[in-house]
């Protein structure tokens, strides 16, 4: 494919301050995400994921700041006009959030929450809007979607709700939607449901994705490319397949093993991962894994690897990458890879 | 995914692209300005100059110095804020009204507190008949026309500051009584106090050392609004003419014997408006100083 | 399933015996019946797994043995001893034997009360001297793996979440408990948090015999440390069998959909089944007769006119289903 | 659903049994009787008891109590031995006035006060809130004796926009009477905004960091448009409950304004009564606030559901 | 201003011209509208009554000669013992029934029974007996003779008469249709806000009254009366306020203040320690600056009672009542402390501005001496009876203010008299009372008065303050004010320029 890619996030920085100090919450993150692909970000809490989705959105709390690029469509979004911004958010870009119980407002009626944005983005009328809402609400899977509207969201159900929050995300057509830990607070069933649903519609809309999760299993079999975050960093990039099947990146892999699955060995200790994420605001300077990897050397330590190329569409920012299934091409720690 | 991103990805460190500036954030101000050491010298005058009022050399606040209605001028201490409507010195009578003030607005306030703290605590803890019970009471007193208790009271007891305090206290009680009863409820559907129970600990431990540390805060910060209402109420009170008797100064009792030459002296009603505004001012803005340094669940 | 029953007990053995146990909140709305007719028990040294999805009784269940909530109906029966029917002042003393550590980690930490207040509050209860119970909470902290004194006068809310969790469990520890109730633990905890605090139980089990009920709803977590698992649904009883046994071969179609409702790591694979339909029905007006068959794929006419009894499937392993599923192996 | 409206009624009469029991307590504790204010300071001692005798006011308390209660459970308040005037009638001449003034006062601190804290709310700690703070801080500071008088002068005397007393009824026109109303409806709307201000600032900064704020925002609605028909709403529940309570207690405590701006409310009557130590008013007007409070508290109430509907769904069945 | 001798501002205007509506600040509304419960002085509900009920007998305020109204005389042939007082025929109440001797007759014995409550039961009680002659003769028998007995009936609601039929009807129906003879009845009255008045068509004093209808509205605070005629809001304020005229004056306003002898004074309870001792009343005499308290309430504007007779009066004298002279006061104060009998008293004050103002200036200035303690006490009006009856009190405010002195100063200051606030009964004082008040000669009043000045310099049982303001301010179109007795306004007078 020859044409660009949706979204290319260059370079993204989004610092927040607090009393205690510059939480680095997004420190350097690039990606890009191609039309009707769906692209996963795992990492473990704090490890920047809703921030960076946040800044993509311009939903940063106050007091932060963002530097970079966030190139939608040809066009850097972190500089457009209030107006033109309006243009971006809501329609061409939408986000679905991580509890459906707190991401609508508890006392406005669905049909509202459906409508307003598609009335005042698209400016079409009430009963048009009405119509589409049925429509949408039907498409995601809600039954009985005319008494759904008159509802408030307390009286749906958990699943029921991100299904409603789903279908106002969609509501506007948008190229890209980001979902930010759309299941975490939902049962197993219902988040297979959820997982299913939006897997659908990415792919019967021709939209792209992105999935946020901390459970590297709901990612796992639901995108095309996966990026693994690290304390506002990316650890590691690439195919899904690829980054499952062969993780390069240390903590990628530690990951994997520390997660008990359905055939861990019971009563048999799980793989951990010593030590805790670094502290927000006195991140070290080298790799920010560096202090819980046992395979650190004093160069992770100091320098702190670039996202290189470890094969195709599979980038691993480690000085010291784990064997992969195939021959890696070697990297030269810290080095630039590339050598432009 | 094509080609171009392992071009772009490879573009992607920060060392590759170091043109990136760091995005520039202020940091929220974790002291609140200069005010607030101005608040609290202004509260530490205030209270210091209260107590020793009898070593400063000031003049009696109960004889005349001069004309009345004399402006603020400079040369005499006494005349320094100018006279009343007696030619009494406004400065003398502004520091001595601050004991009464300050008593009222901290003994009704804290009196007030306590009693509603505990008994809003134990009806939004105990729940059912205990809690109807407080309720009721609450109600009862919220429904009762404060003038009239204040009224009945100046009449029976006669004015003094202890009437006026039993007024007050008996004023804000059910407002505490609320206040406490809606944060006892929250706090004690929390999963901790389970676990203290599951530690075996009792009604009253639970009560004590587990939801009262919690109810405290809130109760804290809506006691210098409280405080400052209480200073101002008790200037209408002597509006009313069921202030505290004279001579004895307070700043409410100070603006409302000014209010008829307000047109002609209005330094008479300013001045003590304004020591009242400065020490609401101050009282807010060191409760909310004080929280922050010590509610440590405040910080992040 | 949801069923009734209480074929799968295993007698006078065991530490905690469950019969027949019913909780109910009575509410504006009507009555709730959290936990309805639930058997269960643990023997010593064993491992219980409770899982099902969110609703259906798990915590409540927890609570109810503890007798942290009210105990409508049933037996509890705790070595040897009805809790039941034991006064306020004997389960001050049975308490100590008997620990909970609770879901959300810093929730069940008072905000504002330091560390080492917290972990021996137990003992503070008990009236165990102060100077003691320093050295207590000392031990009792580096048990968990917070050791040194680094953490003695934190808040709660500066501790990240193991280490809130881990402050709870030295908290349950200190008191010296043989029974330890962990109530989803881990799920508000990261992958890597996690693992370390499923790892520690395991050690604190083992070294302090401990008996656990562990209640949880990611199936992964609960296959990983349990003996014994019970599925609950809507307030009953599915399922009750060996760990392995049932994670191989469920026998409780809710079992199986549960199981093929978990997402896999493998991006090859994405679920092991198909989904199942619909949501968990309102608790205030569950269905008759067995309450998972609104979901159910194999639900037929007698499942809605009679409720299922728990009955061993296969030898231990129970369900309370009308139509259980054959083994798969 | 009969239940708990039994109950809530059942728990209002108490509310207001209390009260009138509890003013009947305090008023016979005072000094000086009805007949020695009737009577005059001419009066002997004598001809005093004979007047109070003749009122039945040498009666046991509780005979008098049951006496007032009995009459009032049957609509009747009673004559006020002073002036003669039915209490019930004493309170419908009133009351228009007081209702007025409260209701004006509270739309008045409720609309400035909701757009104060929306200011100050939507950049907590930018210089727009330190000063509307501040404002708010000056207008609790200064008392209701002091601020009527201010404007009375500014804007009675030196722009001629409103009367300096008096009362237009509407009969006299909308035009004079809101005129009439104006100033001192502004006098007790003042501290009511400062104390609303606060209130709702905070409650709406709270409600600015929920996620369904953030996901009204990433639809791509404006700022003023989540604040005003997003953020408010739920933010509004402590506001309508201190509002509730004080617009009950307004009802019988405006008597500074009442008495500084002249008009015939239900204050001054209050506080003429009391005066008069006329027990008999004063218990009908305080039974009559109570009830109102208990009613305005009750509207609130159920203003909760019309804010909130997860409340409705609480509170069902 | 048809008082010469007040100070007035209104410049004569030409002929009265009928029509037009006033609108009128009064202080304070009645209880009721039963002429008992009024009191005619300026400061309480004297235009009012004078509306309603018309007058009797009016008097000149200069020279205190009685002007007839109502009445055609009142004249006594026994050195007050027994009077005559003849009606003008014709008159009739606003319901058509005739006002005549009966009706006074009614009017009076009321007044003289206590359980009316009435205010003016003090002087009504010198009557022993009324007997109707005829129609418009009333013959009226006095408990002594009181020669001047007209001044009191004039200065006392006893110059109202309200219809018997309408006053036996009760209070409620009374207040809601009182029946007087006077140039304006009532059209409504809600309660503390308006009275209306509209005018009487049959009044017997035909043109007046010159206005169609007056409303009257009561604001207790004297600048918001000013300040509501300021802005246009009214035409008319009663006022007291010396303070407040001179800034109505200042705002271009008209006012008239009528001139009273005597004024507000502090009555020295003589019956209890400390005063009961002459030297502690003495004592707080010297000690205080009668200036200083009227600079502290009036800012200075108000005039000092310095004599007990302004200079327009006949009894004028030069006898200066007090003298400031603190040496005296400190050494009396000093004397008495040694002595063991310090003066420590209280002031009970009821919280009107002026007497809170009065005891706190009294109490500053005291509080610059030694051996000298003043507590301040308030008490509110309904404590007032029981204050008067028990004299539980060291010092009060009160106020004797009069035209010609009889009654007045005789139940101010005489032994026997129940309203006697300082309880001082002495005989030098009671002889010289007497003498004014039985003497029919002008110069032996005036010796008399004399003395009496000169025994209350003596003895102190009251230390007089300042003159009473009894005025009414209005604005540039009204004119007609006419004040008689205690500055009551007569309506009838009033007219406005269109
Ligand atoms: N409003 C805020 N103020 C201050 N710090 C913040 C704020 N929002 C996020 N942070 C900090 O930024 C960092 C990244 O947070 P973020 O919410 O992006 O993590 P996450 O990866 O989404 O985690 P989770 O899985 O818990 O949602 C954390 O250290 C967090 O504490
Ligand atoms: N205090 C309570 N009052 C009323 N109903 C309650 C109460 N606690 C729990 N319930 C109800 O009882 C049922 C079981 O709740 P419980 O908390 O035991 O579920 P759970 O299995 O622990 O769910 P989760 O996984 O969400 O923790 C639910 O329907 C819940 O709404
Ligand atoms: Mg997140
Ligand atoms: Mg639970």
């Amino acid at each position: 494919m020859s044409a660009q890619p949706v979204l290319q996030v260059r370079n993204l920085r989004a610092h927040i301050g607090t009393p205690r100090g510059v939480v680095r919450a997004v420190d350097g993150v690039s990606l890009d995400v191609d039309h009707a692909q769906a692209v996963g970000v795992v990492g473990e809490s704090g490890s920047g994921k809703s921030v960076m989705a946040r800044a993509i959105m311009g939903l940063m709390p106050p007091r932060s700041g963002r530097s970079g690029e966030v190139v939608f469509q040809g066009r850097d979004i972190l500089s457009l006009s209030r107006k033109e911004k309006a243009d971006v958010w809501g329609k061409q870009i939408a986000m679905v959030f991580q509890d459906p119980g707190r991401s609508l407002n508890p006392v406005v009626r669905v049909e509202r929450q459906l409508t307003e944005g598609m009335r005042r983005l698209l400016g079409i009328g009430r009963s048009e809007a009405r119509g589409r809402a049925l429509d949408l609400l039907r498409e995601v899977g809600v039954p009985d979607p005319e008494r759904r509207l008159r509802n408030y969201p307390h009286e749906l159900s958990g699943g029921m709700r991100q299904r409603v929050m789903i279908a106002i995300a969609l509501a506007c057509e948008p190229e890209l939607l980001i979902a930010d830990e759309p299941t975490t607070a939902l049962d197993v069933t219902v988040q297979r449901q959820i997982l299913d649903l939006l897997r659908r519609v990415q792919r019967e809309r021709g939209m792209s994705l992105i999935l946020i999760s901390h459970d590297l299993a709901v990612v796992a079999g639901r995108t095309d490319r996966v990026a693994v975050m690290y304390a506002g960093r990316l650890a590691e990039v690439g195919a899904t397949r690829q980054v499952f099947d062969a993780p390069r990146h240390r903590y990628t892999r530690a990951l994997l093993e520390a997660t008990p699955t359905l055939d861990h060995k019971r009563h048999t200790p799980l793989r951990l991962i010593p030590g805790s994420l670094p502290d927000p605001t006195r991140l070290p300077e080298g790799c920010r894994f560096a202090a819980r990897c046992s395979y650190a050397d004093d160069d992770c330590r100091d320098l702190g690897p670039q996202l290189a190329s470890v094969g195709p569409d599979h980038h691993v920012a480690c000085a010291n990458p784990a064997e992969g299934p195939t021959t890696p091409e070697k990297l030269a720690s810290g080095g630039d890879p590339v050598g432009r | 995914m094509t080609h171009s991103d392992a071009v772009v990805d490879r573009k992607v460190s920060s060392r590759v692209a170091p043109a990136a500036a760091e995005p520039i954030v202020s940091r929220p101000r974790t002291s609140r300005s200069i005010l607030v050491p101005l608040s609290y010298a202004w509260l530490i005058t205030v209270i210091a100059s209260a107590l020793l009022a009898d070593l400063l050399p000031l003049a009696s606040y109960a004889t005349p110095v001069g004309p009345p209605r004399q402006p603020p001028q400079w040369g005499s201490l006494d005349l320094m804020l100018g006279t009343d409507n007696l030619g009494r010195s406004i400065l003398s009578r502004c520091v001595y009204g601050a004991r009464v003030s300050l008593v009222v607005g901290t003994a009704a306030g804290l009196v007030g507190a306590t009693i509603g703290a505990i008994l809003g605590m134990l009806g939004g803890y105990f729940g059912k008949r205990p809690d109807s019970v407080v309720r009721l009471v609450a109600d009862a007193m919220l429904a009762f026309p404060p003038l009239i208790l204040l009224l009945a009271l100046a009449s029976i007891l006669t004015p003094s500051v202890r009437t006026l305090l039993v007024g007050l206290t008996l004023l804000i009680i059910p407002s505490f009584i609320r206040l406490a009863r809606a944060n006892t409820l929250a706090w004690s559907a929390r999963e901790f106090v389970l676990a203290a129970r599951n530690m075996g600990a009792g009604h009253r431990r639970i009560l004590v050392k587990e939801i009262l540390p919690n109810v405290l805060p809130p109760l804290g910060a809506y006691l210098p609004i409280v405080m400052a209402a209480l200073i101002v109420a008790e200037g209408s009170l002597s509006f009313l003419g069921m202030g505290i008797p004279p001579p004895q100064p307070s700043w409410g009792g100070l603006i409302s014997d000014g209010k008829d030459s307000i047109a002609d002296s209005p330094h008479t009603v300013f001045i003590p408006s304004l020591v009242i505004f400065l020490t609401v001012f101050a009282l807010n803005q060191a409760g909310d100083h004080l929280r922050h340094r010590f509610d440590r669940t405040m910080h992040d | 399933m949801a069923g009734s029953g209480t074929a799968h007990l295993r007698g006078d053995k065991a530490l905690l015996s469950v019969q027949d146990l019913v909780v109910e909140y009575p509410g504006k709305a009507g009555v709730v019946q959290a936990v309805s007719k639930v058997s269960f028990d643990v023997l010593p040294g064993e491992t219980l797994g409770i899982v099902g999805e969110s609703g259906c009784g798990k915590s409540t269940t927890g609570r109810a043995v503890l007798r942290l909530d009210r105990v409508t109906a049933g037996r509890i029966s705790f070595a040897g001893e009805r809790l039941e029917q034991a006064d306020e002042r004997r389960m001050r003393t049975l308490r100590r034997d008997m620990q909970m550590i609770f879901q959300d980690p810093v929730a069940s930490l008072n905000p504002r009360r330091t560390v080492k207040d917290i972990v021996v509050e137990g003992l503070a209860v008990a009236g165990v001297p102060v100077d003691e119970r320093k050295s207590a909470s000392a031990a009792v902290l580096a048990k968990v793996g917070l050791n040194g004194d680094r953490f003695d006068d934190m808040l709660p809310r500066q501790l990240s979440g193991g280490q809130a969790q881990r402050v709870a469990i030295a908290r349950a520890l200190a008191v010296g408990p043989r029974l330890l109730v962990c109530d989803e633990p881990v799920s508000a905890l990261d992958v890597s948090v996690q693992a370390q605090i499923l790892n520690l139980i395991e050690d604190l089990k083992a070294q302090y015999d401990l008996t656990v009920v562990f209640i949880a709803h990611d199936l992964g977590v609960v296959r990983s440390i349990s003996d014994n698992v019970m599925v609950m649904y809507l307030g009953k009883v599915c399922e009750f069998g060996d760990t392995v046994q049932l994670y191989d071969n469920p026998a409780h179609p809710y079992t199986r959909a549960l199981l093929d409702s978990v997402p896999l790591t493998d991006p090859a694979k994405g679920f092991a089944g198909p989904a199942l339909e619909g949501d968990v029905p309102s608790p205030l007006s569950p269905p008759q007769g067995c309450r998972f068959r609104t979901r159910c794929p194999l639900a037929q006419d007698r499942c809605a006119t009679e409720e299922p009894q728990v009955r061993e499937v296969r030898p231990g392993q129970h369900a309370a289903c009308h139509f259980p599923l054959p083994p798969t192996t | 659903m009969v239940f708990p409206v039994a109950k809530r009624i059942g728990r209002s009469l108490l509310v207001v049994l209390l009260v009138t029991m509890g003013v009947v307590g305090l008023l016979s504790l005072a000094p000086g009787s009805v007949a020695s204010v009737i009577l005059g300071e001419n009066a002997t001692p004598k001809a005093v008891a004979a007047l109070n005798a003749e009122l039945g006011f040498d009666r046991p308390l509780w005979q008098q109590y049951t006496d007032w209660l009995t009459g009032a459970v049957q609509g009747d308040l009673g004559d006020s031995p002073v002036t003669g005037q039915s209490v019930s009638a004493a309170i419908a001449e009133r009351l228009p006035v007081t209702l007025q003034l409260a209701v004006m006062a509270f739309v008045i601190a409720l609309a400035v006060s909701i757009l104060l804290a929306v200011a100050s709310a939507a950049r907590p700690g930018s210089p727009v809130d330190r000063g509307i703070n501040a404002v708010s801080s000056v207008f609790l500071s200064v008392p209701a004796f002091i601020a009527g008088p201010l404007l009375i002068y500014f804007c009675a005397l030196k722009l001629g926009w409103f009367p300096v007393t008096g009362w237009a009824r509407i009969s006299e026109g909308i035009g004079p009477n809101l005129q009439a109303a104006m100033l001192p409806a502004i006098a007790i709307a003042l501290t009511e905004i400062a104390s609303f201000h606060r209130l709702l600032r905070t409650d709406l900064i709270g409600t600015l960091r929920e996620d369904f704020v953030g996901a009204a925002k990433a639809k791509g609605m404006s700022a003023t448009y989540v604040m005003f028909r997003h953020a408010l709403r739920p933010s509004s529940f402590s506001l309508i409950t201190l509002a509730g309570i004080n617009l009950g207690r307004l009802i019988g405590g405006t008597v500074i304004v009442e008495s500084l701006f002249s008009l015939p409310g239900l204050g001054q009557l209050l506080a003429s009564s009391i005066t008069a130590r006329d027990v008999i008013t004063v218990q009908g007007v305080v039974a009559f606030i109570a009830v109102v409070y208990v009613g305005v508290n009750t509207a609130v109430d159920l203003s909760y559901r019309m804010i909130d509907p997860r409340v409705k769904k609480a509170a069902r069945a | 201003g048809t008082n010469p001798d007040a100070s007035t501002d209104s410049t004569p205007a030409g002929d009265p011209v009928a029509g037009g509506t006033a609108r009128i600040i009064q202080i304070s509304e009645p209880r009721h509208l039963d002429p008992a419960a009024m009191g005619n002085s300026w400061a309480i509900n004297s235009f009012l009554g004078n509306a309603l009920y018309g007058t009797l007998m009016t008097n000149d305020t200069k020279t205190g000669v009685v002007q007839f109204q109502m009445a055609k005389s009142f004249t006594t042939s026994d050195g007050g013992a027994t009077f005559e007082l003849k009606l003008r025929s014709g008159l009739t109440f606003s319901d058509g029934s005739p006002l005549d001797a009966e009706a006074v007759k009614f009017n009076w014995d009321r007044a003289r029974d206590p359980k009316t409550g009435s205010s003016s039961l003090q002087e009504a009680s010198m009557v022993a007996s009324t007997k109707v002659v005829d129609a418009t003769t009333l013959k009226v028998t006095m408990v002594e003779p009181v020669p001047s007995y007209a001044q009191a009936v004039l200065t006392t609601t006893m110059n109202w008469i309200a219809s018997p039929k309408a006053l036996k009807a009760g209070n409620q129906r009374f207040d809601r249709n009182p029946v007087g003879a006077g140039p304006f009845t009532l059209k409504q009255w809600t309660r503390q806000d308006t009275i209306e008045l509209a005018k009487n068509p049959d009044y017997w004093d035909a043109p007046k009254p010159y206005l169609d209808r007056i409303t009257l509205r009561s604001t207790q605070d004297s600048t918001q009366r000013i300040n509501t005629l300021i802005s246009g809001g009214a035409d008319v304020a009663i006022d007291t306020n010396w303070q407040t005229l001179d800034k109505a004056r200042d705002a271009g306003l008209q006012t008239d203040t009528m001139s009273l002898n005597g004024g507000q004074y502090l009555a020295l309870n003589a019956r209890r320690a400390p005063f009961n001792d002459v030297r502690a009343r003495k004592a707080v005499a010297a000690a205080l600056d009668i200036r200083a308290v009227d600079d502290a309430i009036y800012n200075g504007t108000g005039k000092i009672a310095d004599t007990l007779f302004t200079k327009s009066s006949p009894f004028y004298s030069e006898t200066k009542l007090t003298k400031q002279d603190k040496k005296t006061a400190q050494k009396l104060f000093d004397e008495l402390a040694a002595e063991g009998k310090p003066v420590s008293f209280t002031f009970t004050s009821f919280p009107a501005p002026e007497s809170k103002g009065t005891a706190e200036s009294v109490q500053a200035q005291l509080s610059a001496f030694k051996n000298v303690d003043v507590k301040v006490d308030f008490v509110d009006i309904s404590k007032a009876t029981e204050l008067y009856t028990t004299n539980d009190f060291d010092m009060v405010i009160s106020s004797a203010l009069f035209t010609d002195p009889e009654p007045r100063l005789w139940t101010v200051f005489h032994g026997d008299s129940q309203v006697n606030r300082s309880g001082l009964d002495d005989n030098e004082l009671n002889q010289a009372l007497e003498a004014g008040r039985t003497a029919t000669k002008q110069q032996e009043r005036k010796a008399a008065y004399e003395a009496v000045q000169k025994r209350l310099v003596e003895l102190v049982p009251a230390i007089f303050l300042g003159r009473a303001a009894p005025s009414a301010v209005t604005a540039k179109n009204v004119h007609g004010v006419r004040q008689y007795g205690q500055g009551s306004l007569l309506p009838e007078e009033l007219w406005m320029q269109k």
